[in-house]
């Protein structure tokens, strides 16, 4: 299985955890990720009016080089998942905007939402297999109680994200049985944690994560696994480290047995 | 319609008219105690054309943009789609920025992932 | 293209008399426009058109022919429309080959509840057509008098 | 030479409004056969109907042309006037140049012309109109009823009352339906079950009634007065004629761990069950997806402890076929699933739960013996919420319901009441977008649980439920007090939408009845015959129809019942005659017709015609069974050889309209 692989600017980075660990866990279980020779950033919010072109274009280049060659395009940060996603969308079913980004663009073959976009966890649930996830585990991680964070972006909107139960997800639950934890839910998992208003408004973000850590830990979860790095920041920072709260690719390594080589 | 309206409607591609007014946007919003006017008002106010009032609130600025008004909505009015083209309709005027470039390094820490500063400027600055 | 403004066109709508029919009663009743050019002849089911019919209209001018029916699955006689469905994609493609746009025929289920989609069917079905200009008509060449 | 009439109608100003009348009664006089031609301001009057009927007698009309309202609304009552003056009632036919002129075209120029045109296309048809003769059919003076609820059982009781014969299928092993799980009744508040049980024993013992529980409709033939209809009766594998419903079966089967859908899966059953103390009939079932014996072959407790050797566990299922004269649909509704709300953390928490769950924990026969406990502790609730309108008034997607659920309102407002009634130290709060109280005593009874319980009525809707620390805690909006509530509940319940019942929408294909886009039965007029389906034969009782209350049901299904009366206290039914007619000198006998006939209607039969040289020959041809024949006109186009064509609707006819059209 070989996808193209969109890692996008905050996974170089300040995320860079997210990202190693996700490869190495993916080259354990056979999958290759090839990153796109050229990307780049996103644009890191969704561009939601219906006017803004500038703004999409960079998904689209990201998304017709991934057609160009063939393959599926993955995705792993939450933030660009559902920016490339919505866009991918817009190129299929809004006239305007595809024959403007194409007209910008002049690509060689227009792009018209060809591409599949796929999260990471789409490609362990649907192609990998959540079944056979299980047998590839060296190192179970037996009575973890974790909670899965969604947050908003990986979901919402459910009519184009197309990822999961918006009000009732169970993929991260799921992935966390077949690493052998016992996933713990709760209901402020697919709530915002009010990361996005951390540079306008902290004392907000600090409230906002503290609600989500709360119903968390009192539904019995003892750390927390995420997708996003944005939310991760907030949860670790403005949270107050009520509960560790780490990556989901990290502790996927760390069931593989691949976690210390990769770092 | 009024222009301001029109602009916003088009900017944003909802049709105001069909809320219902349950006010369920309102019950969902996380960020309703940081608001000054709230996701049902926002509707309200763009179809009843009080626009100005609306652009010069604080509470545009502190919409999640986390998609719960617009995923719980029965009638698929997408309040959060209004708020951002009401935004846009602010920041697209000179000098209307919210957010400047020199008080980025106030804000910095030294964790904060870039995507929080992208999209900080792509949501707040032309 | 050039469109010229004063043709009206012949539009010939039939419709079964369950669904469509209703449908357009329906459109009538909630007062929604479409333009005058066409003209609906009751048939008791979809499957009641006889192909010979179209051509017939083709043969006296008509610009555009349309079939209503009741939606697959929802036919009052249970399976007339997918009959009418069937005989109808051989005759277009018929129709095709002797040079009659393919736009210029049409057929499209709408309910008994369906009289918005009434209407926009048939403003969008006249505007196509008018598009289309005046249609080249069918001759039947035995019947040349000359 | 027809000498055809011509009466152009005004309809007041609905017609003349945009049409030019006197402009298309002059124009459609100078159209061939026309001898006469005029317009008046209401057609369908009486004095319109004279003017007709003087006219046919006059001038010895042959045919008559009214341009008017929409041929299904006023065709009959031409036609029957027509008939009264001598003229055959297929000799008449309508223009519809309202629905379909005068309404949609603003421009009076334009609307004149069209007008015109469809009033010429008319003349054109009736030229070619033959006088039709309406065959007869007889009619099987039995109905059946399809589903138990209130609203079968009505109906049927009405039926039988006349003194017909009426078999109920329900398709659960009691009949009752959902009436049975509800506690009380709003507005006055009488228990469900006092007034429900009384007539569920009235259909077991009234003679006429036959009730198949257990049963599902399989398979329906034929048409109006003479349907066939095959039913399965599935095997309950006890002998519901031995049964005395003792009970003993179900105090001893071993399998415990069976959900009691009855109480909603609150508590459990055993694998053999009554459903529920008052059940009709009664008699034991086995669920075969638990009975052990029936799955491994190794228990046979209840067999056993039956006394009267009821218990079966060979039966198999059985296949009945019965004529009718009459089918009423009465399939009722359900509850939609809350799946797809689980922003009210209804899969996350016992304690969110359905209003109709909370009908069952608050019924004395229910799980909690009618103590309102919560469902995860068993504790006693201080604070509930009340959610409205949940999946009820969304636009469209899959998440909820168009429709407003209309029952809702009342309901929940009967829950806050009895609530606070039984258990004054609760705080009851019901979140509504609106509340809708149209019904008599309706709005006084929401009053009361306002002004004398207490109950907090909030205008605004509930956004999230978050379960922590065995609290639920409610986020909701207060748009008339301008501010987010949050509330520490100990329940919270949802007034889930109703929609359809499952079993509708495949029933409706069996019986060609029409339904709308939310699988609810269409009525053949939506405000004068909102009881019979457009299928002849067809009728409607209940909430399968659309939501509906109790009191609006027993209406319904009682003038659903006086339909069925009608229909089979006649003899004979008249036939359409506008049906499709072989001419046997043209008939090749290919079978091309007979295949697509959806009613069968069409056989074969070897014919003596005259040949050559005074020989005669055998051949193949078509005949059509008038009775059986609805006239779809399918075998008209099949029909290679053209012998085969649709009275009323002839291939001459529809060609004359075509021609007058396209000009």
């Amino acid at each position: 299985m070989t996808y193209s692989y969109f890692p996008g600017c905050t996974l170089k980075t300040k995320g860079r955890d997210l990202d190693i660990w996700g490869r190495a866990a993916m080259e354990a279980l056979g999958v290759e990720l090839r990153e796109l020779p050229q990307w780049q950033c996103c644009g890191a919010v969704y561009p939601q009016a219906k006017d803004e072109i500038a703004v999409r274009l960079s998904a689209v280049r990201a998304l017709a080089s991934a057609g160009e060659l063939g393959t599926d395009l993955v995705t792993l940060c939450s933030a660009c998942h559902h920016v490339i996603k919505r866009v991918n969308r817009d190129m299929r079913t809004d006239e305007t905007i595809r024959s403007r980004a194409n007209t910008y663009l002049q690509l060689e073959t227009p792009y018209a939402g060809e591409t599949k976009v796929l999260h990471y966890l789409e490609v362990l649930r649907d192609q990998v297999g959540f079944d056979q996830l299980q047998k590839r585990v060296v190192k179970p991680l037996t009575g973890r109680k974790i909670g899965a964070y969604y947050g908003c972006l990986l979901l919402r909107p459910s009519g184009e994200m197309e990822f999961d139960d918006p009000e009732n997800p169970s993929i991260l639950e799921d992935f966390l049985r077949a690493i052998g934890a016992e996933p713990v839910v709760y209901a402020m998992r697919n709530e915002c944690c009010g990361g996005y208003t951390t540079l306008e408004n902290k004392p907000y973000a600090v409230k906002q994560a503290g609600r989500v850590l709360e119903n968390a830990a009192s539904c019995g979860a003892e750390e927390l696994i995420t997708a996003c790095p944005l939310c991760l920041y907030n949860l670790q920072v403005n949270g107050g480290g009520k509960l560790p709260v780490r990556y989901f690719t990290e502790l996927l390594a760390e069931a593989l047995g691949v976690k210390e080589g990769a770092v | 319609m009024n222009h301001m309206t029109e602009i916003v409607t088009r900017i944003s591609g909802v049709n105001p008219r069909k809320c219902m007014k349950c006010g369920k946007c309102t019950a969902a919003c996380p960020a309703y105690d940081e608001m000054d006017y709230h996701p049902h008002q926002f509707v309200d106010m763009v179809e009843t054309g009080r626009l100005e009032e609306l652009m010069n609130s604080r509470g545009i600025y502190m919409c999640l943009s986390c998609f719960a008004c617009l995923e719980r909505c029965p009638r698929s009015v997408e309040p959060a789609k209004l708020i951002e083209a009401v935004r846009l309709a602010v920041v697209r005027q000179q000098g209307r920025n919210h957010l400047k470039p020199e008080q980025i390094p106030a804000l910095l820490d030294p964790d904060l992932p870039q995507q929080a500063i992208t999209s900080a400027f792509r949501k707040y600055r032309k | 293209m050039q469109v010229n403004e004063t043709f009206k066109p012949t539009v010939v709508a039939f419709c079964c008399n369950w669904c469509s029919y209703a449908g357009a009663d329906l459109a009538g009743t909630n007062r929604l426009q479409y333009p005058a050019d066409v003209k609906i002849i009751r048939i008791p089911c979809s499957c009641r058109l006889n192909p010979l019919f179209i051509l017939r209209a083709f043969q006296r001018g008509a610009d555009g022919v349309i079939l209503c029916g009741c939606h697959p699955g929802d036919c009052h006689y249970t399976t007339g429309n997918y009959y009418a469905r069937r005989r109808m994609t051989l005759l277009f493609s018929m129709l095709d080959y002797l040079g009659i746009e393919r736009e210029r025929t049409r057929v499209e289920w709408v309910s008994a509840a369906e009289g918005a989609k009434f209407a926009e069917t048939m403003n969008d079905f006249v505007e196509t057509v008018t598009r289309l200009g005046e249609n080249r008509r069918l001759e039947d060449l035995r019947c040349k008098s000359e | 030479m027809q000498k055809i009439g011509v009466f152009v109608c005004w309809c007041g100003s609905n017609i003349a409004a945009t049409v030019d009348v006197q402009a298309v009664s002059d124009a459609l006089a100078r159209e061939p056969g026309v001898v006469f031609s005029t317009n008046y301001q209401y057609m369908c009057s009486q004095a319109g109907q004279d003017m007709i009927q003087e006219k046919i007698r006059e001038l010895g009309l042959t045919g008559v042309v009214v341009c008017s309202c929409s041929p299904r609304m006023h065709e009959a009552t031409f036609r029957k006037a027509c008939e009264k003056a001598g003229l055959n009632p297929y000799m008449v036919e309508i223009a519809n140049i309202r629905e379909q002129c005068s309404w949609i075209h603003k421009d009076k120029l334009s609307g004149t012309e069209k007008a015109v045109l469809l009033g010429k296309a008319a003349v054109a048809k009736v030229h070619l109109n033959t006088p039709l003769t309406a065959g007869e059919s007889p009619v099987t003076k039995r109905a059946l009823v399809i589903g138990g609820g209130i609203a079968g059982i009505q109906t049927a009781l009405d039926i039988a009352e006349a003194g017909f014969p009426v078999d109920i299928v329900e398709k659960k092993p009691t009949i009752g339906g959902k009436m049975t799980q509800i506690d009380k009744t709003f507005p006055t508040l009488d228990c469900a079950a006092c007034i429900l049980t009384p007539k569920m024993v009235d259909a077991a013992q009234n003679e006429n009634i036959n009730i198949l529980s257990y049963s599902e409709v399989e398979a329906v033939k034929g048409f109006v007065g003479n349907f066939t209809v095959t039913i399965r009766r599935k095997a309950r594998f006890v002998d519901e004629t031995k049964c005395t419903g003792c009970g003993l079966c179900t105090e001893k089967c071993p399998q415990k761990k069976v959900p009691n859908e009855f109480n909603l899966g609150l508590d459990t059953r055993r694998a053999i069950y009554i459903p529920f103390a008052q059940a009709v009939p009664k008699a034991a079932a086995i669920d075969p997806n638990y009975c052990t014996m029936l799955k491994t072959g190794k228990c046979g407790v209840c067999s056993k402890v039956c006394t009267v050797g009821a218990i079966d566990y060979q039966q198999k299922d059985e296949l009945l076929e019965r004529e009718y004269g009459a089918i009423v649909a009465a399939t009722g509704f359900e509850p939609i699933s809350m799946d797809k709300f689980d922003e009210f953390a209804y899969s996350q928490s016992p304690d969110v739960v359905t209003s109709l769950e909370f009908e069952r924990l608050m019924n004395a026969a229910g799980p909690t013996g009618g103590t309102l406990l919560r469902p995860s502790d068993g504790t006693h609730p201080h604070t509930l919420v009340f959610v409205q309108c949940v999946g009820s008034r969304c636009d469209g997607g899959e998440k909820g319901k168009p429709y407003c659920s209309k029952i809702c309102c009342m309901y929940t407002a009967k829950h806050a009441m009895l609530t606070r009634e039984k258990y004054p130290d609760t705080e009851v709060y019901v979140f509504y977008i609106d509340v809708r109280t149209p019904g008599k005593n309706f709005d006084e009874f929401y009053r009361r649980a306002v002004e004398e319980y207490g109950v907090h009525y909030v205008k605004g809707m509930v956004g999230k439920v978050v379960p922590e620390n065995g609290k639920l805690k409610v986020q909701a909006s207060d748009l008339l007090g301008g501010q987010q509530l949050h509330i520490d509940a100990d329940m919270v319940v949802l007034a889930a939408a109703v929609e359809p019942d499952k079993s509708a929408r495949p029933l409706a294909t069996m019986l060609t009845a029409s339904m709308d886009t939310n699988d609810f039965f269409t009525e053949a007029h939506p405000k004068l015959r909102p009881v019979e389906s457009p299928t002849a034969g067809v009728f409607l009782s209940g909430a399968c129809q659309g939501p509906k209350d109790i009191p609006e049901t027993v209406a319904q299904a009682g003038a659903a019942a006086a339909k069925v009366i009608g229909l089979l206290s006649k003899d004979r039914l008249t036939c359409n005659p506008c049906v499709a007619r072989s001419d046997e000198l043209m008939c090749n006998g290919c079978s091309a017709c007979e295949k697509v006939c959806p009613y069968g209607a069409i056989t074969y039969i070897d014919k003596e015609f005259r040949g050559p040289n005074r020989t005669t020959l055998l051949r193949r041809v078509a005949q059509v069974n008038p009775a059986v024949c609805q006239g779809c006109g399918a075998c008209t186009v099949a029909c290679p050889s053209g012998a085969m064509d649709l009275q009323g609707f002839s291939n001459a006819q529809i060609m004359a309209e075509v021609d007058a059209i396209c000009k």
